[in-house]
């Protein structure tokens, strides 16, 4: 969809299969609805609530041709890269942190051309999130103005009608599929997010088609207890999934931490083999499990428990 | 008393914060030096961090190592999400930004993007992340930095987030109606720029620096005004407390 | 200001002197910074959560010339227009309720003309202060278009850069004090408040100082407990005011329903007595009473434990 | 079985939800209709309603009397804030909306504002609330309305909320790309658009209402066609589950 067409944007959600009410399937079926050539937006943050559960599945099912968007990339865009799955990538920001240096595989991937990376402030994607959230072409800003980034993207600038300034316009971003991973839902698609709620519903206003993995599947009760803690309506969402440490090793605000030395582990393997230790770390903590819980077994005995100990140590849960 | 070089650059660049009610940092020596002043100069001090933290406290010896993690939202008073917490500087709330890059240049200007072309890139570096935003935003902006030859260049290969941009009224005229790069805090000395041309010049040394290192390590001519004052040294109870926080040395 | 000077907005909002941290006051010193000819945001939307103790103080301090600007007013409005306080009223509904009919105050002050009524769509009004919460000088959208609305106030039309489609532009409205009233606040001006959030988090942001009364004053603690529940920053807030009962007669989500049997007994003394029926009104509830509990007393013994009732009747309390 | 005027025309506008998944209604007759339809024709049927509540329930003799109170976010599955709950409507998540208003025209105009000129009224009434922005942003919009001559006029004194304007495709001129008004449910028949001309039509009449009553009460020349269908009479149990929800008749 061409950046800011509003208008296509409304017409795909209008022309779209009303999913039914009752939206509890399986990753296998949630993921299946992506297909080869979406633009996919990857909810949380950098190591934050990411939804790594389902974008492990869209791997092991095999797409091609993706554009990856997401605020902070984190090694969830290598895999893709190294999967040859993903052919753009859409952010402001692309790496693990400070200790982990550069990645080797997006240098390798984008000086070489293979991969395009498309480079947004971290304001400006947040709007081109919240236009599209919105259902406008675009929304106006006083970032980036001044900066080479207005040259090498979609923003312009405009003469203000009421105060003659100029203005940075950001086109709106329209995704074809919002993946997300949140606290709790509802058999309905109704969500709550503990903590940080990141660009999570913009997200999933954005997008033609929303796909939830949950912490936990409560009863609609719960959901209508707290409804101001709601963040995104049933109406917004296609498919939900209850999947447990769904964005392990990252972190869940209140429920584990994210496992740095993990990270380490992973980056270890790419210092010492490049992308086949991507490979390699693919093969084992995606391709080869055949369930979540599975997948959660490979970091050993109680992995998780540590992590929801450290978590508990820093936020208060509820 | 010794101490490293980036205890150095943490300990200046949390005296730049003295009196200061809020400031947009990001993690490792901006954090560390944000804390280190609410402890000292600048006891009001709210951080705010652009995963969307305002207010946070951090666990010595649990640094963050990102700006959207749990360490970062200990003892928070609020959690606005990312875009919000931007739009804070947007609308003129945050008082001083911390930034830094791959490459500053003699007009402040920094590059966190590419070395080399955009598009056929020698080095593809992560990105501005929220830099451009809070040198666009932020009401005064500091540039936290380590001063190396290699950063310190005539001009960025790609304007990342925007100094002066040209200089003289070049930053105004695109645009950047708010706030300013007032100064630039390296490890070897305190930098501002000539209000004219907006071009940088030294204006404190540090402690052990000489002009002749920091001129070696500046990839440009920098403007050296007579009788540049030092800097008072880091004390022991600013180096305690970094210490305290970062007893690892994870970003000291 | 100029609608939609969004410089003017900033270089006010850079230029007041900073609040001290410590923001606990009296309603008394925070109404006094309200200035003949402000242009006020009234918190809540029509009988929920309005600031009626703040509203009442600024009344009893005299002040002329303000205009008030409210998603949809209710009864207050009347009570600045009967005071002679008002004279330009910015809005998208004015009265009370089916119910209770037209206002007849309300019609005599605009059709005699000595008072403006600028009418806003309620979404456009809404983009109106959320556009100067973001510090910009418009919001673009698809509301009011073709309409008659369009003709009357301040918006306008342009074509889209990225679509070439018509597009409303709404011109931010900064107001120069806002208004709220809140569940809990701590002294430094952190705010939270459960149930419907209206708009009173986009006022908080517009504005140019911000006064609060919150039915509690908590510990920092608290807030820090519970940050995802902080809708206003304290860097945001002027003034904060412990006022339980502060929004009564009107609702306060989860503690008090509002008093309908009130509203009645209002309505018929203006249909008795015209605007003479409000200015006895303001006699006996606003510029007598010498404090809040005063003015509770009015409504008799048991009154707000008789609305806490019946409000927890309907939503769920914490 | 006898029902008042108000009774047929809540039941008239539940059936316009049959097998609907979201309304964004008012309070008073559209209310009642919509749970209604909840409870017959449309059960898997979302409430919206612009004070910020989603998918309310409603308590028996408590009906709300505006849409921001806690009696309309009873059981509410979210609350999301007035602006946040429009955009909805912005986006294309609201399949109905229900409006009304003081008067209507042969173009589905709505006037809610002034009668007479806006700057000197002879009328002030309270004005658009959200009836603008829900017969602009959502889907398919249904005008509810008791049919009254002095209602049913040829031009609105002031277009609140765009019907179709000028008729033909001045609407989709004005930039009002989506959505549209289908109907106009009265208590004496339901009326449609022609498509050509977007001017009002009859489409069926309700029991015990004649052409003759409609053309009376209607101040424009109406489209008649020949053999206009007559609707089922009300049913006992949709008058059932009325009068259940409003036993005070406050707003049957």
């Amino acid at each position: 969809m061409k950046a800011g067409d509003f208008v296509e944007a409304r017409r795909r959600l209008e022309a779209k299969p009303r999913a039914s009410r009752e939206k509890l399937t399986t990753l296998g079926d949630a993921a299946a609805q992506v297909k080869d050539g979406d633009v996919l937006a990857i909810g949380g943050c950098l190591y934050s609530r990411t939804p790594l559960a389902l974008l492990a599945e869209i791997l092991r099912q095999g797409r091609r041709g993706l554009t990856l968007s997401r605020n902070l990339m984190c090694y969830e865009g290598e895999w893709f890269i190294a999967a040859n799955a993903a052919e753009r990538v859409v952010t402001s920001w692309f790496g693990i942190g400070l200790p982990w240096g550069l990645s080797r595989i997006v240098r390798e991937a984008v000086e070489s051309g293979r991969v395009r990376y498309e480079e947004w402030s971290h304001l400006a994607l947040g709007l081109r999130y919240r236009a599209a959230a919105m259902g406008l072409p675009f929304l106006p800003t006083l970032t980036m103005l001044g900066s080479d980034l207005m040259a090498v993207g979609e923003a312009r600038t405009m003469t203000c009608p009421y105060t003659g300034e100029t203005l940075c316009l950001v086109p709106a971003l329209y995704p074809d599929v919002a993946l997300l991973h949140v606290h709790r839902a509802d058999r309905y698609g109704n969500c709550q997010i503990d903590g940080y709620p990141h660009m999570d519903a913009d997200l999933a206003r954005a997008a033609t088609t929303v796909l939830v993995t949950a912490e936990a599947i409560v009863p609609e009760e719960e959901i209508r207890r707290h409804p101001d803690r709601t963040v995104i309506p049933a109406f917004a969402v296609d498919a939900v999934v209850e999947v447990p440490g769904g964005a392990f090793p990252h972190e869940c605000y209140g429920l584990y931490e994210a496992d740095f030395g993990h990270f380490d582990a992973y980056v270890e393997a790419i210092k010492a083999r490049g992308v086949e230790g991507v490979r390699d770390y693919l093969d084992r903590f995606v391709y080869r499990p055949r369930s979540h819980p599975e997948y959660l077994a490979l970091f050993g005995e109680g992995a998780l428990e540590r992590q929801a100990r450290l978590a508990r140590e820093l936020v208060p849960t509820r | 008393m010794s101490y490293a070089a980036t205890e150095l650059l943490a300990v200046m660049a949390a005296r730049e914060l003295a009196g200061v009610r809020s400031v947009f940092a990001g993690v490792g020596i901006p954090l560390l030096a944000a804390v280190l002043a609410r402890q000292t100069c600048a006891p009001e001090l709210t951080i705010v961090v652009e995963g969307g933290s305002v207010g946070p406290e951090v666990v010595p010896g649990r640094l963050p190592i990102s700006t959207n993690e749990m360490r970062i939202a200990h003892r928070a008073e609020m959690l606005p999400g990312i875009t919000d917490v931007f739009l804070f500087a947007q609308r003129g709330f945050l008082d001083v930004g911390f930034v830094g890059g791959a490459q500053v240049d003699q007009h402040g200007n920094l590059n966190s993007s590419v070395l080399g072309d955009y598009h056929h890139p020698k080095v593809r570096l992560p990105g501005s992340g929220g830099a451009n935003d809070i040198i666009s935003l932020c009401r005064r902006v500091v540039v936290v930095t380590m001063h190396e030859r290699r950063r310190f260049v005539p001009r960025v290969d790609f304007v990342t987030s925007p100094g002066f941009l040209d200089g003289g009224d070049a930053r105004r005229k695109a645009g950047l109606l708010f706030g300013r790069v007032a100064r630039v805090v390296t490890h070897l000395g305190l930098l501002d720029f000539d209000e004219e041309t907006k071009r940088m010049r030294l204006a404190a040394l540090h402690p052990g620096a000489a002009v002749a290192d920091v001129v070696a390590q500046t990839g440009f001519e920098l403007a050296v005004p007579a009788g540049v004052a030092t800097s008072e040294p880091p004390s022991g109870a600013e180096l305690a407390v970094l210490r305290g926080l970062d007893p690892d040395r994870r970003f000291l």
